[in-house]
């Protein structure tokens, strides 16, 4: 008995999106994030929706690529691991659009959507010293996933924001060398604890679940949020969280889409202005004068007045 | 010291089967398995007490049926114990996915804690107060089992059949032992201890599951049962050696040293620790029980 | 030396009853049998654990074999993914059959695949055929010196292999991962990739959009070269007796360090090759997850295959189509991709229970008998 | 069934029509024995005879296929050894079942250990010793680790095993087998003293002349069937051997060889080694061999014979010393080239290091021929049709039997194995061979046969060095005979003008006493 397995095939015949992720979704995180697009692609657009997992088993990439080619008119691509994959079927499936989201891909035919990296993460420095400042801590922590160029971009953002709150407060940055590792995570912020941190930005997948646990079980620390609302991970103890709108970017893609308004090879770039970065604070931790404070510095980060480069 | 916990337990757990000549390579999987159950059965019961109870009896069902396959059916432990990891790792994502739906970690408000205890008077003192105490029940336990290892192996008939159920089955028989029961106890303390080393790792420092959380901590811990050769201190000393090493891995800076090659450092040191083993003691590096490609 | 219940693995009794109670006629059954045996377990528990995810079994199983083996180009895809895992599972079974426990194939399948990544982008542009001549000549010496130095610590100074084997696949895996975050990752790039080598280096699609490249002919050559190796030459003869009683070979002249060290440096060679084969027939770069697990599904394909190549070949063939069909019942119902691992797992205890199984079992039914003869 | 006129009590045990079979081999077939109290009773028979089965039965460790036991007139049943020992049965194995790693009171006691709430009571463990070491008159260190004490003292120890479990009946499977003429001595002592208290003792023996030294009454096993039971006072060994062969033409003397030729093959200078396993170092050891000469290496085993086997063909490093094959140097190098030079080996452990026992005959057999296989990088094939008819050739020439060329080396008798490993080594034509324990577990039939085949090889020119603990080996079939000890070479006798107490005397070491005198 049971259900009866559902057909490749799809039925529908209005606009037919594939979400591919180089792993897979259920991370909580950024997947997840851009999984919360599908409902309102279904209602609002019409569109049949469906998604793809590369388990990180790149060897599947590209077969998997193809078959959302061949599945769908419009497909959004998330994770790194899986660019080289995505120009190669873009290449060849020319009646197909494909979206890389989270980076920028030089393609002729894919196009790109970025996070301004460093614009987001100056709004978490910014509140991580906020949080520290009244804790009055002297030093505010950075948890980084690996070396990478975004990385250090949003290590250089958090920096920035936190300077321009509190200009005397040390950033202790620490790299766990993993983004999977919610272990190493842990022990990386309860080091940081112990070195004098009260607030914590962990930009480092999975490992920063480990932050908040920390938090959780009894650390002082007070973990930002990122990607997604976390403050469910550490009840009463995220300040606020770093909201990445993946599924704003998606939908918003997708209506521009089929309004015929996306050009193939179109680069995007995607801050708090559009939309992209969100900041949602904890009034119960972070009291209102802080959070108008900040809103104000959000303002002015959007209109130019500050910039989010580290000096 | 937190680090140290689930290495030790898992350390522990090895060593009986390495008394009984049955090691099982699979601590890994045990462990996966233990900390995937701590979460599982904390989440659905809601107290971390039931949670480390029901994963040890599920530890302990599990030992006996691996202890059925080794001695009863001939599987060969070596084999066995590589399945156990692979297995391992594919099951709880497996589980992961189609009970809870996540990919990753499972990580939800549900999950009870292990609370940490202090102990009074050590907690004060300077230096050893942080190391000494403020740990969960498990990491005590954990020294618990130390200590009492150190006196079974001296006083007890049940460590005697168990090292001569390795070293010399036919005598254990023609005396009137069980060598079957004996090897197949071991599998189950086996699996009852890396039930608790995983729980330790999943509700005891943190309190979620992440696909293959145990990174390797198990093999670190079958180093130090080679290392040790069946004894309990040594294996203590060992297993403190790698956790140290461990945590220094995590907390040096990348200014020192990329994070990779930190984290390289257990690895290492087991490594050059294998070879100055085999250098230096008579009969050289310790065999495990390969299987015989012909069988 | 044949003692009674206590003696672990008692020598050699099972097979040798069998040998002489069957009649021959049945021999092929026998022959045929455990294969089949196996697969019938296997299936079982794929039927179990559909079942379990409220689907219906059949259909869905028929589903995912569509997606793996439907058409042409479902074949193509399933072999290409297949294509580095026979070569690094030769490479292990080889070692096995030396008696070397290589398991650490996942470290030198890195090996390699770096040594190639490195060689295609940094070398080169170049006459294609050379330049993959290249990428796979370096990425096997790779492996081969990887291999060779855990062998020659076997050999001479009696460092336990599977230990040193298994704890090398970290020390690689991490090493190679921090050349890829730091010194030589692509700065174009986010993630811990190299940059990507060059169009030389890159096999050509055979198959278009399905990623089976001319590899294909690559990997035959060396299933079959291994094969004539391990189990038809001279120099195989001396691993595979070095292996099977490393005494008996010392006492008849085999010189039994060459032996280890030399079959550990091939199985590294093929285990590089299947890392080359993973950049310059699909990824066209190193990245830090680029053979996650293949190392180990080589290990264990190899045990099950009891390290014989033959077999090896055929099993490497019926996991890729259980990893393919996993991949496409996942995408048909909720039931994980994990599923051919756990499979797979399963398969391996039963093929290795089957003998106890059916003795205890012939054994009850004696007993039966007996009793009722009373 | 022959009465017994010494030991006119009635039976304490007696085993009736007992049948065992694994598999095909039907390794029982109605067998009857029984036993008197005090009386020491020997079960004789070929390899395979069935003896160790029967015991085995008698032990618990396997279920009879039918038959019955019974003890004092009761009838018994044993499921395991523990209901055995609880009747009163103990059994010294042929392989010792002693945990090396162990005290010699953790040893004695393995299995019922004085317990002191619920703990190993280690006074206890120790004082139980006294008693049944009194009884045997020796006395042991409770404390020493097992493994570190000689063969012959575990031998004691393990019967003190049986007695601290209260046994009456005591089973010695091949008790003398690894024991020097005069360590046997010693253990007879200890049987006939435990005898007269009224002990009752089940003597398996491949040695004839033991059986005589002690047994009242002798049974013949053979085939897995009993043929005759005999009063030891009342038969002779030319009957004794007929019962177990079967055949009345089996000799038992010396073999008939050609004369040895003049000049040396093999000359041996200075040899000094490190350990060899348990095996104790060479201490210059030197000795030469004429062509077509037996060279007989006798002495207790762990004196150093395994080492010098091991080292003059090339498996063990030397640390001093020279070899010289036919004036060619051996010393520097490895196995294949001195067996290139016309150096041929027989291993001790035949499963070890003789056949590839997973392998199958084939390759077995070819090793030699294959060693010479200079096929660029090996790659030529290995098993040509050539080779293979050569293999079948020889099977055929050795009368080995098996299902042709591909069965598997564990499916064949230790006879037959033996065969392989002789028709390997003889084939190469060497120069020297060096036999160690070359039909040890090989029975009268095949030994025979073995020995004709190096008498021709002797008479082709071929000196032989020929290790054996078997002194009966020693004596039929060497010219000359070195006696080994503690790794030094410390007799030579010309094998016609010496006796085996002589040799047993320096196997003992005597030689060193002999010099304090
Ligand atoms: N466990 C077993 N499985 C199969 N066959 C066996 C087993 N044990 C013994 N046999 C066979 O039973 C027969 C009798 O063996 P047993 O060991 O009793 O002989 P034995 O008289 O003690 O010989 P030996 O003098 O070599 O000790 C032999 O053919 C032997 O191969
Ligand atoms: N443990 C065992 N399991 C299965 N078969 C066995 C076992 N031991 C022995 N055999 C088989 O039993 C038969 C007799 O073996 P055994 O070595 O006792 O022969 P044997 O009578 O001593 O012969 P030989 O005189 O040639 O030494 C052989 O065919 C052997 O393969
Ligand atoms: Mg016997
Ligand atoms: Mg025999």
């Amino acid at each position: 008995g049971g259900q009866a397995p559902a057909s490749t095939a799809a039925t529908n015949s209005g606009l037919k999106v594939g979400i591919f992720v180089d792993n897979a979704f259920g991370d909580g995180d950024f997947f997840d994030q851009a999984g919360i697009a599908v409902e309102p692609l279904e209602s609002d657009l019409g569109a049949t929706v469906k998604t793809y997992e590369g388990q990180l088993q790149a060897q599947n990439f590209a077969p998997l690529l193809q078959d959302a080619a061949d599945a769908n008119d419009l497909v959004f691509v998330l994770g790194f691991e899986a660019i080289d994959a995505m120009t190669e079927v873009a290449d060849r499936n020319k009646d197909t659009t494909f979206v890389f989201v989270d980076g920028k891909v030089d393609s002729p035919e894919a196009l790109s959507a970025e996070f301004r990296t460093a614009e987001g993460c100056f709004m978490a420095g910014a509140l991580a010293a906020a949080v520290g400042e009244d804790a009055s801590a002297v030093s505010t922590g950075f948890i980084g996933g690996v070396n990478a160029p975004v990385v250090k971009n949003c290590e250089g953002g958090f920096t920035a924001g936190v300077s321009n709150v509190a200009p005397d407060m040390k950033v202790l940055a620490q790299y766990v060398g993993s983004f999977t590792d919610p272990s190493k995570g842990r022990e990386v912020a309860l080091g940081l604890e112990t070195r004098g941190a009260r607030s914590v930005f962990a930009y480092a997948g999975l490992s920063g679940a480990g932050a908040f646990d920390a938090a959780k079980s009894g650390s002082s620390i007070a973990p930002v949020g990122i990607v997604a609302d976390k403050s469910a991970l550490a009840p009463g103890k995220v300040p606020g969280s770093l909201i990445m709108r993946v599924d704003k970017v998606i939908t918003s893609m997708a209506k521009d889409f089929s309004d015929g308004k996306l050009k193939h090879g179109e680069q995007r770039s995607y801050g708090f202005a559009e939309d992209g970065w969100e900041m949602l604070y904890d009034d119960k931790l972070v009291p209102a004068e802080r959070v108008k404070e900040l809103e104000a510095l959000q303002a002015k980060l959007v209109s130019g007045a500050v910039s989010p480069d580290a000096k | 010291m937190r680090l140290t916990t689930p290495i030790l337990l898992a350390a522990l757990a090895c060593l009986p089967t390495q008394w009984t000549k049955d090691l099982n390579v699979g601590l890994e999987g045990g462990m996966l398995f233990g900390a995937f159950g701590g979460v599982v059965f904390g989440l659905t019961f809601g107290s971390g007490f039931a949670a480390v109870t029901l994963t040890i009896a599920a530890g302990v069902l599990s030992g006996l049926i691996f202890g059925w396959l080794i001695t009863r059916l001939n599987v060969n432990v070596f084999i066995a114990g590589i399945v156990l990891n692979i297995f391992a790792g594919a099951a709880t994502v497996y589980l992961l996915r189609s009970l809870f739906g996540v990919k990753g970690t499972l990580s939800a408000p549900g999950i009870p804690s292990l609370p940490t205890y202090r102990i009074p008077f050590i907690d004060g003192i300077p230096v050893l107060g942080p190391i000494l105490s403020g740990h969960t029940v498990l990491t005590y336990l954990s020294w618990a089992i130390v200590a009492v290892a150190i006196f079974a192996v001296k006083n007890t008939v049940l460590v005697r059949h168990l090292k001569a159920a390795g070293e010399h089955p036919a005598a254990l028989a023609a005396a009137g032992g069980n060598v079957q029961r004996m090897r197949i106890l071991a599998q189950v303390w086996c699996f009852a201890l890396c039930a608790i080393a995983g729980a330790q790792l999943s509700i005891g420092q943190l309190t979620l599951f992440t696909e293959g959380m145990t990174n390797g901590l198990g093999f670190v811990a079958l180093a130090a049962v080679i290392f040790c050769r069946g004894r309990v201190l040594l294996l203590t000393l060992m297993s403190v050696v790698f956790g140290l090493a461990s945590a220094v891995a995590i907390q040096v800076n990348d200014s020192v040293m990329p994070p990779q090659i930190a984290q390289m450092l257990p690895y290492l040191i087991a490594f050059v620790g294998l070879i100055v083993l085999a250098r230096t003691t008579k009969d050289g590096g310790v065999r495990i029980a390969t299987p015989n490609m012909e069988s | 030396m044949s003692l009674t219940t206590p003696l672990k693995n008692p020598p050699q009794s099972t097979g040798r009853g069998k040998r002489s109670t069957a009649p021959t006629g049945l021999s092929l059954a026998r022959r045929l049998g455990p294969g089949v045996f196996t697969l019938a377990v296997g299936l079982l528990l794929a039927v179990l654990l559909i079942q379990a995810q409220g689907f219906q079994p059949l259909p869905t199983i028929l589903a995912g074999l569509d997606y793996a083996v439907g058409d042409a180009k479902s074949i193509a895809r399933t072999l290409a993914w297949g294509l580095p895992l026979f070569v690094a599972t030769m490479g292990v079974a080889l070692a096995y059959r030396s008696g070397m426990f290589n398991i650490g194939a996942e470290g030198q399948i890195y090996a390699g695949a770096m040594a190639a990544a490195l060689t295609g982008a940094y070398i080169g542009p170049m006459f294609t055929g050379l330049h993959l001549f290249l990428c796979l000549a370096v990425s096997a010496l790779t492996g081969a010196a990887v291999a060779a130095g855990l062998g020659w610590l076997r050999a001479v100074w009696n460092v336990d292999e599977v230990l040193s084997t298994l704890l090398s696949n970290y020390i690689i895996m991490l090493f190679c991962a921090y050349l890829a975050t730091a010194p030589l990752r692509d700065p174009a790039r986010q993630s811990g990739t190299t940059k990507a080598v060059h169009e030389t280096a890159m096999f050509a699609e055979l198959v278009p959009q399905t990623q089976l490249t001319s590899a294909l002919f690559v990997v035959i050559i060396l299933c079959a070269a291994t094969w004539w190796l391990s189990e038809r030459s001279v120099t195989g003869y001396r691993w595979r007796m070095t292996g099977e009683s490393p005494a008996f070979a010392a006492a008849v002249g085999i010189n039994v360090r060459r032996s280890r060290i030399g079959s550990m440096a091939t199985s590294g060679a093929l285990c590089g090759i299947a890392g080359a084969l993973l950049v310059t027939a699909s990824q066209g770069r190193f990245w830090t997850e680029i053979g996650t697990g293949i190392g180990w599904d080589a290990v264990l394909l190899a045990m099950i295959a009891r390290a014989r190549p033959l077999s090896a070949v055929v099993w490497v063939l019926v996991y890729s189509v259980m990893r393919s069909a996993a991949r496409g019942i996942e995408q048909v119902s909720t039931v994980p991709s994990e599923l051919s691992l756990i499979l797979i797992s399963g398969i391996i205890i039963a093929a290795t229970a089957r003998a106890g199984l059916f003795s205890r079992l012939a054994g009850l039914n004696k007993l039966l008998i007996r009793s009722e003869g009373k | 069934m022959p009465s017994n006129d010494a030991h006119p009590t009635r039976p304490v045990l007696e085993l009736r029509q007992i049948t065992k079979t694994f598999g095909p081999v039907v390794a029982n077939k109605d067998v009857d024995f029984d036993l008197a109290a005090g009386e020491i009773h020997a079960l004789v028979g070929e390899n395979g005879a069935g003896k160790t089965t029967l015991m085995r039965i008698l032990y618990g460790m396997y279920q009879p296929d039918g038959g019955s036991i019974s003890m004092d007139g009761q009838p018994v049943g044993f499921k395991k050894p523990m209901d055995a020992i609880n009747h009163g049965i103990g059994m010294v194995h042929q392989h010792f079942m002693l945990v090396p790693g162990f005290t010699v009171a953790e040893n004695v006691t393995l299995g019922a250990e004085p317990r002191h709430n619920g703990l190993f009571d280690h006074a206890a463990a120790n004082e139980s010793l006294l008693e049944p070491m009194k009884r045997l008159g020796i006395s042991l260190d409770p404390e020493t680790i097992t493994g570190t004490l000689n063969v012959a003292t575990q031998q004691k120890l393990e019967i003190i095993k049986v007695l601290y479990r209260g046994a009456r009946i005591i089973i010695l499977d091949e008790p003398t087998a690894v024991l020097t003429p005069q360590e046997t001595e010693e253990l007879f002592i200890l049987l006939k003293t435990l005898a007269k208290d009224g002990a009752s003792v089940i003597f398996i023996s491949h040695k004839l002349r033991e059986v005589f030294a002690v047994a009242d009454r002798i049974t013949v096993l053979r085939n897995g069937q009993t043929i005759q039971t005999f009063t030891a006072a009342q038969t002779d060994a030319a009957s004794v051997v007929a019962a177990m062969t079967g055949r009345t033409d089996v000799n038992l003397g010396r073999v008939q060889r050609t004369q040895p030729g003049d000049g040396t093959v093999l000359e041996v200078t200075g040899l000094n080694t490190d350990k060899f396993g348990s095996d104790a170092a060479l201490k210059s050891v030197s000795f030469s061999v004429r062509p077509g000469e037996v060279l007989g290496i006798a002495g207790v085993e762990g004196n150093g014979q395994s080492t010098l086997a091991e080292a003059l063909v090339g498996i063990q490093g030397l640390t001093g010393g020279t070899i010289l094959l036919r004036n060619d140097e051996l010393e520097g190098l490895n196995v294949a080239d001195r067996r290139s030079k016309g150096l041929s080996y027989v291993a001790e452990d035949r499963h070890l290091e003789g056949i590839p026992l997973n392998g199958s005959v084939l390759e077995g057999i070819s090793a030699g021929l294959l060693r010479r296989d200079n096929s660029p990088a090996g790659l030529g094939i290995a098993f040509s049709r050539g080779v293979r008819q050569w293999a079948v050739d020889m099977i055929g020439k050795y009368g080995i039997k098996t299902s042709g060329p591909d069965a598997k080396c564990s499916t064949l008798s230790g006879g037959n194995q033996q065969k392989i490993v002789m028709a390997r080594e003889l084939e190469d034509n060497p120069h020297c061979i060096i036999l160690a324990q070359p039909t040890r577990g090989v029975d009268l039939g095949a030994i025979e046969f073995l020995y004709n085949q190096v008498a021709e090889a002797t008479a082709a020119g071929c000196a032989v060095v020929l290790i054996s603990a078997d002194m009966d080996e020693i004596l039929r079939l060497s010219d000359r005979v070195l006696v080994m000890y503690g790794g030094e070479v410390v007799a030579e006798q010309q094998t016609v003008a010496t006796s085996r107490e002589a040799l047993g005397m320096y196997m003992m070491g005597a030689q060193t006493m002999e010099v304090a005198r």
